[in-house]
C-alpha cells in the first residue's frame, strides 16, 4: 500500500480504511498483533485484515461486518483527523485541473494544514514530481510529516516549518504550481513568484472572505499575473429515495344520491398513490467553502 | 412606552403572535397564565400584555418576562475578531479558563446569558484563534445554553414562513419561504380576486394567500379528506372580517361539481366533511399514507354502533341526549350544507382568477381537476417537492392545451454574512426549496376537443443533436 | 383592465398582451381603429380585439394566431420598454414578501427606473396602500407616471423627480417599507429612515456589486436598523426534455465462430435506445442580479 | 528570447497548440503554409514557429502573426469606469461620435484593433453612463469586430476541457470542465494504474486520462463501433512514448471476453473494427441515433460485392492490385488482432484499478458490464448529461451490491468579476455540468449469487415521513 500506488492485498504497517457506512469510516494503521474497536466488535489485525484482499468484508467480533478499503487520497479526506479545517475533494479537484497538475510536477503549498490537499497533490504528481510544503505551525508540520512516511510517499515532499509570508517557500525557481490557503495570501505572492520556474506557471489561493480575495488579486496583478480568475465551486449531492404520492379522490360525478350506508358498498379506489424515483437534496447543504483565485505567472 | 395611537402594535391578550431568539420562531397565542416552551425553555407571556411589539424580555426566574433595555442582542457575536485560519490551536482541552464552578458562580451573581457567553469568550485562550466557523459554533452552542431572552413579534407572511421552514418542514411539504414568495407573485395574487388554494401545507400557503388579499375578494379552500386544515391560518391573527372571503369545499365533490350533478339541497352531501375535527385532520397530514381517504366510512361505522340496551332511567337519560345531539347535529349539517351551496355556487361560474397548489399528493390529478374553474388569462402555480411530478404535469398541460407560459422552475437562495474583512456567503445553505410549475390559462374552444396543440414553445435557440425536443 | 383588477373582455383603451410564443410577446395599447402588425400578420384592434375575452386566440392576418392575455404585473416586466436595468420577477417576489407587503401598505422607492417593480408593488399594496417612487431622471419620471395612468394605478402612486440622496422620498413618517435600487444606496439610508413610520418597518437594498452592499449595510447599522440580512436569489430554469439514450452493443458471449457472412443472421438487437423524460438547464443563465439587503426599522 | 533550455518552450513545426482570445480557444496543429480560421479570421501560424508558448500575435496585413510587445491584452476594460446604473442614458441613437468613415480612417492610419476599440469608448457619449452589464456587452462587440490579436498556448487538460465546453459542448456531451475534473479526482487518476475509460467525448476524457497518468500505466479505452474516436486526444500533443500506455477493446466483444469466449485467434476477430476511420466515426458520433452498431454488417457487405467480371488487362491489374491490397489487410488484421489480444489479456485479470465513464449512450448497462474488469477497493466515476439514467445506475448497484460508498452529485460552477468597487459574481453562469455518479468496488462471494444486501447507506439522519427510503 501507498497512497501513490494501490495494492492487492493488507500488509503489516499499512494504512487502511475501514468503511463502517457511507458517513461512517475509519483509517486504521495495521499492525500484527493489534485490535481495532468500531460499533460492530472487534478486529483482529493478524487475522481480518493482514494477507486479506483490498474490498473485502471483515466480520467483526459482535458479528457485525465491514469493508476494508484502500486507502486513496479522496478516502483519507473524510477520515483524516482535523488539525485546521481542511480543503474537500470538490474544490480540491478542480485545484488539481485548474493548476495543470501532472505526473512530474513541482508543486509549493502553503499552509499544509491537516495535508488534506498534500496528499490529493502528491498522487497527482507521482512518480516524479515533488511538493514542497510549508506549515507554520511546528506541531502540526511533524504530524504531517509523519503522516507522509507512514502513507508511502515521503519520498516526494518535504515540509517546512516556516512563516511563508516572511521567508517563502525555501525554494526558488522550481514551483510549475503554487497553491495558498493562509490568512493573508497577498503577504505570500512574491515568495509565490519566486519559488516559480522562470518560465512561469499557476497559481491558487483560496480564501473563505471575498476581501481576502480583494486583496490577494490586486496583489496578483501589482506582481504581473496574468489571467487572473476568482471563481467558486460547490458540491451537491442527491440523495436516491422511492417517494409515494396519495392520488386525490374527486368523488363520482353521478349525482349524490347515496344513502349514508351505502358508501360501503362503493368500490375501492383504484390506485390510492402513485410510487416515483427521484432524488432529494439533504436539508442543509454546505453553502460556501471558500473563492478560488487562479492566476498565471507568465515568462519572466 | 406611553404614546399616544400605539394601541394596534400593543400586545394584547389573546394575540396570535411569534416568539424569536436568533434564528428561531415559534407562533403562540397570549393567553394568561399559559406556560409556553420556547427552545427547551418555559416561561409565562401574561407580562408581554401592553408591550409593544418587537419589545425583546429576558427570562426571570419563575418564567417571567421582563422587558429588555433596547439595544442589539448579539454584542457577542460584534466582539469577534476572526483568526480566519486556526493554525495556531492546539487541542489540548484546557483553552477554557472558566471552570463549571466558575460559571455557577457568576449565575448565582445574577450575570445574564449574554454576559456568561462573553465571559466564557474572554476566558477561552483559544477563541480568537479559532476560525470564523468554528466561533459561530462555539457561539451557539453557548447561547443555546446560557441566553434566555425572547423577542415577540407580531406575525406576518414573511416569519411565519420562516418559522415553518425552519421549525417545522415537513408540516409544510418543505416549501421554503422564497419558494411561497415566488407562488404569491406568480398567481398574481391580490386585493379583489377569487383564488383557489389546495394545499396541505398547515394552513401557512392559505393564510399566505389571505394575508396578500387583505379580506378584499374570496378564497375557496379545496381540501381534501375529513376537513379543512387551517392551523397555520390561526397563527396570522387575521382580523375577523378576513375570514369572511374564506371559503372551502372538499375535493371528493369535484367532480360531481363538474358533472353538473351536485345537489347541495341533498341532506347528507355534506357528511364527508363533518364531526373530524381539523386537529385530527392537521394530525393526519403528517402521515405520508392516504389514509384521510378512508375516514368517512370509519366514522359512519362508529356512529352506528352501541346503544343497545341498559337500565331504564339511564336508558332515557341517553336517549334525550342523544335528540339533542342529533339535533344540533341536524343545525350543524345545515350550516355545512349552506357554507358547501355557496362554496358551489363560486366555484360553479368557473371564473376563478387564480389556483395555487401546494400539497403532498401527487399535483397531476389536482392540477388537471382545478384548473377547469378558471377564466382563461389567469396564472396558477403548483408546487412540488420533487421536480418528476411536475414534469408530468408539464407533459399533460402540453398535450391537452389550454395554456401557455409553461414554466418548471425552482430557485437557489443563498444568504450573506457581511461584516469588515469578514464578508462571504453562509457557510450552511438550504439543499433545495422545492420546484414550481407556473401558466396562464387560455381560452379553449369548448366545442371541439383539444387537438394535438401547434407547438408554440420553441426549442432552444440552439438545439443540440442529442436532445430530442418535445 | 387595470394591472390591479381583472376584466373578462377587452375594452377600447386597454392595455393588453399579445402572446406570440414563451418567448416573444408584446403589449399593446387597445385602440377602436388601430392595427397591430405581429410576425403573423396583423391584428384589427377593432375587429380582433375589442370586446373578446382576455385569454382568446386571434387569428391574425397572416392565418398564424396568437393568444391576447390580461396584463399582470409579471408579464408587463417581460414586455416593458426598457429604459433602465429592471428588476426580475425573482428577485420581485422575494422583496415583496421580505418587505412585508400587503394591501394597505404604504411603499418608498427609488428608482423607479422602468417602473418593472413598481408595477408589483401597486398590484400588492392595493386598494388601499400607497406607492411614493422617486426617479432622479425626469424624461424617466414622466413615461412611468404615463404608463401609471394607461395602467390605470395612477390613484396608488406618487411620482417624484428629485435626487433621493439629497432629498429624500418627500415624505416623512409615513411608509411601512422602503426599497432602494440606486447607485449609492448608503446615501439614502438616513432619507430611508424618515420616511418611514416611527413604529417600524421594513427597508431593502439592491446591489449588483458586493461593495455597495458593504457600505449600506454599515449605513443601516449606523442608522440604528436592525435584523440586516444579504441575501441572493437565482431562478433555475428546466426545459422538459425527451431525450432517447442508446444501447451499446456487448455482443454475444458465445464463441466467435462465425464466417464474416454469417453476421447477416444475426438476430435485430432488440432495443437500440431508451426513451427518458427529463430536464434540462437553459446552456446559459443568469448568474447574478443582485445582492438583497433587508432591515428592519426598530421604532424610534 | 534568446534563453537557454528554452527549447521546450518554444513553439515548433507539428506542435499541437491551442489559439487563444479572450475566452475563446481553438486546438490547431502547426503546419507550414497551412491556413487557420479562427474567430472568422484567416491567418498562418508560420511565423510563430520559434517564438515561446504563450506569446501574443497580432494578425497584420497577409494573414501574418507578428508578436506582441508584452503587457496586458485588456486594458480597455482596464479603463472602464462603471456608471453602475444607467440612469443618466436616453437612447437617442446618437451617442456614438465616430462615424464608420472615421473607423475606416482611423484603420488606415493603422490603428490596431484595441486602439480602435478604446476610440470608440471615449467618443462614446454614453459609455461611462451605461451599466458595466451594458459596457461589457458594448466591448464584446467591438472586440469581436475590431480585435485581431491571437495568443499561442501550450495544451493542457484545463484549456482543452475549457475550450471544449465553451466551442462544442455537443461533442463532449455538455460535459463541463469542473465536473471532468471531479472526474479524475474522484477516479483516483494517477500514474502506474490501469484505468479503463468508455467514452464518446471526442478524446478528450481519454485524454485526460492519459494526461494525468503522465506516460506511466496502462490506460484501455473500451469503444463502441466503428473504431476509437481519439480526435482530443492528438490536442494534447502528447509525447510519443505516451501512446505506448494506450489500449483499446470494442464493446462489442465484451459479453465474449466476459465468457470466456473469446478467441482472439480467431482470423475475423477484429473485422468489427477495421477500416472505418477515427474521423467517420467521429462524424457518427455527433448524431444521435445508435447507427454505428450496424456498420460492421454494412462494410461486411461492401467488401463481398463487385469483381465480377471486366477487360483482361485491367482485370489482372485490378487483380494484383487487389491482392496485394488483400495483403496489406492482412497485415492490418493481423496487427489488429495482436492490438486485441493485448488488450483483451490485460482486461482478463479483471484487476483494473479504475474506471471513467462518459458517453451519450445509456450508462446503465455500460456501467453494468465494465465493473466487472476491476479490482475490488476500486473507485468508478460515471458522467451523464441527465440525472435519470445516474438514478438507475445508482438503484441497480444497491440491488446487486458489490460497490460501497455511492454518490450521486452535481456542481455549481461560478466566476467572479474581483475589480474595485465592482465586485460581483460574473452576470451570465454555465446553467449546468452534467452529473456524475461515483463509487468504490468491493470483493463479492463470487461463490455465492449476489443476494439482498444489508442496507449500509442509512437514511438521512432525521428521516422525513414522507420519504420512503429505498
Amino acid at each position: 500500500m501507498s497512497f501513490v500506488e494501490y495494492s492487492d492485498f493488507i500488509q503489516d504497517g499499512d494504512v487502511a480504511i475501514v468503511y463502517l457506512s457511507h458517513d461512517n469510516m475509519m483509517p486504521v494503521k495495521v499492525q500484527q498483533g493489534a485490535q481495532t474497536q468500531t460499533r460492530y466488535g472487534v478486529i483482529r489485525h493478524s487475522t481480518d485484515l493482514i494477507g486479506k484482499r483490498y474490498g473485502s468484508k471483515v466480520t467483526c467480533s459482535k458479528g457485525g461486518w465491514v469493508h476494508v478499503l484502500h486507502p486513496t487520497p479522496e478516502l483519507w479526506t473524510v477520515t483524516l483527523p482535523h488539525r485546521t479545517q481542511i480543503l474537500y475533494t470538490t474544490d480540491i479537484a478542480t485545484i488539481t485541473m485548474m493548476l495543470d497538475l501532472k505526473p512530474g510536477s513541482v508543486v509549493c503549498e502553503s499552509g499544509t494544514g491537516s495535508g488534506s490537499l498534500s496528499h490529493a497533490i502528491l498522487r497527482t504528481i507521482a512518480p516524479t514530481g515533488h511538493l514542497h510544503t510549508v506549515e507554520f505551525h511546528q506541531k502540526r508540520a511533524e504530524a504531517v510529516a509523519e503522516e507522509f512516511k507512514e502513507h508511502r510517499v515521503d519520498h516526494l515532499v518535504t515540509v517546512r516549518n516556516q512563516d511563508v509570508c516572511k521567508d517563502g517557500f525555501g525554494v526558488a525557481g522550481v514551483a510549475d504550481a503554487v497553491f495558498l490557503d493562509i490568512p493573508s495570501p497577498w503577504e505570500a505572492v512574491r515568495h509565490a513568484k519566486t519559488a516559480m520556474k522562470k518560465h512561469g506557471g499557476r497559481v491558487c489561493s483560496f480564501s473563505p472572505c471575498i476581501e481576502q480575495v480583494q486583496k490577494t488579486c490586486e496583489a496578483l496583478a501589482d506582481h504581473g499575473f496574468e489571467e487572473i480568475n476568482t471563481l467558486e465551486i460547490l458540491l451537491r449531492v442527491h440523495d436516491v429515495r422511492t417517494v409515494s404520492l396519495p392520488l386525490p379522490d374527486f368523488g363520482s360525478d353521478a349525482p349524490s344520491e347515496k344513502q349514508p350506508d351505502s358508501s360501503e358498498k362503493l368500490p375501492a379506489p383504484k390506485h390510492t398513490a402513485a410510487t416515483i424515483k427521484t432524488t432529494t437534496p439533504p436539508r442543509e447543504i454546505p453553502g460556501h467553502t471558500g473563492y478560488l483565485t487562479f492566476a498565471t505567472k507568465p515568462r519572466t | 412606552m406611553a404614546d399616544n395611537g400605539d394601541e394596534e402594535y400593543r400586545i394584547k391578550e389573546g394575540d396570535y403572535v411569534v416568539l424569536k431568539r436568533g434564528d428561531i420562531y415559534k407562533a403562540v397565542q397570549i393567553q394568561t397564565r399559559k406556560k409556553v416552551i420556547f427552545e427547551k425553555q418555559w416561561f409565562f407571556l401574561d407580562n408581554a400584555v401592553g408591550h409593544l411589539y418587537s419589545t425583546t424580555f429576558e427570562i426571570v426566574s419563575g418564567g417571567t418576562l421582563q422587558p429588555q433595555a433596547r439595544k442589539s442582542t448579539d454584542s457577542s457575536s460584534d466582539a469577534k475578531e476572526a483568526g480566519t485560519d486556526n493554525r495556531n490551536i492546539l487541542d489540548d482541552g484546557k483553552s477554557q479558563k472558566l471552570t463549571r464552578d466558575d460559571i455557577e458562580t457568576l449565575k448565582e451573581q445574577g450575570l445574564k446569558g449574554q454576559e456568561i457567553i462573553q465571559q466564557l469568550i474572554d476566558n477561552s485562550s483559544t477563541f480568537r484563534d479559532k476560525t470564523e466557523y468554528a466561533q459561530d459554533k462555539y457561539i451557539k452552542k453557548k447561547k443555546k445554553k446560557y441566553e434566555n431572552t425572547v423577542t415577540i413579534l407580531k406575525p406576518s407572511c414573511r416569519i411565519l414562513a420562516m418559522m415553518y421552514h425552519g421549525r417545522e418542514p415537513g408540516k409544510i411539504c418543505h416549501l421554503r419561504y422564497d419558494t411561497l414568495s415566488q407562488m404569491l407573485t406568480l398567481a398574481n395574487i391580490h386585493a379583489g380576486s377569487k383564488v383557489l388554494v389546495f394545499e396541505t401545507c398547515a394552513g401557512l400557503v392559505l393564510g399566505s394567500v389571505m394575508d396578500r388579499m387583505g379580506g378584499y375578494g374570496s378564497v375557496i379552500q379545496m381540501y381534501p379528506g375529513g376537513g379543512p386544515v387551517r392551523a397555520g391560518v390561526e397563527s396570522f391573527g387575521f382580523p375577523a372580517h378576513f375570514h369572511n372571503m374564506l371559503h372551502d369545499f372538499p375535493i371528493c365533490h369535484v367532480n360531481a361539481l363538474l358533472a353538473g350533478t351536485l345537489d347541495t339541497t341533498a341532506k347528507d352531501i355534506s357528511s364527508s366533511d363533518s364531526k373530524q375535527s381539523d386537529v385530527a385532520a392537521e394530525e393526519e397530514q403528517t402521515q405520508p399514507e392516504a389514509k384521510q381517504q378512508d375516514s368517512p366510512e370509519e366514522q359512519s361505522m362508529e356512529t352506528n354502533t352501541g346503544t343497545d340496551d341498559g337500565q331504564d332511567q339511564e336508558k332515557e337519560e341517553k336517549e334525550r341526549r342523544k335528540e339533542a345531539k342529533a339535533q344540533e347535529k341536524k343545525v350543524k349539517l345545515e350550516e355545512k350544507r349552506k357554507k358547501l351551496a355557496a362554496a358551489a355556487a363560486l366555484l360553479e361560474g368557473r371564473n376563478a382568477d387564480g389556483l395555487v397548489i401546494a400539497s403532498r399528493f401527487h399535483p397531476c390529478p389536482v392540477l388537471m381537476s382545478l384548473l377547469k374553474f378558471l377564466s382563461p388569462s389567469r396564472p396558477f402555480v403548483v408546487y412540488s417537492q420533487y421536480k418528476e411530478p411536475l414534469i408530468e404535469c408539464y407533459t399533460k398541460l402540453r398535450e391537452q392545451g389550454g395554456t401557455v407560459n409553461l414554466r418548471l422552475t425552482d430557485t437557489w437562495l443563498r444568504h450573506y454574512q457581511v461584516l469588515p474583512n469578514r464578508t462571504h456567503p453562509v457557510l450552511l445553505m438550504s439543499g433545495g426549496g422545492g420546484y414550481l410549475l407556473s401558466g396562464t390559462t387560455i381560452a379553449t374552444d369548448r366545442s371541439k376537443p383539444p387537438g394535438p396543440q401547434r407547438v408554440e414553445e420553441p426549442a432552444p435557440k440552439r438545439p443540440k443533436l442529442t436532445d430530442a425536443v418535445v
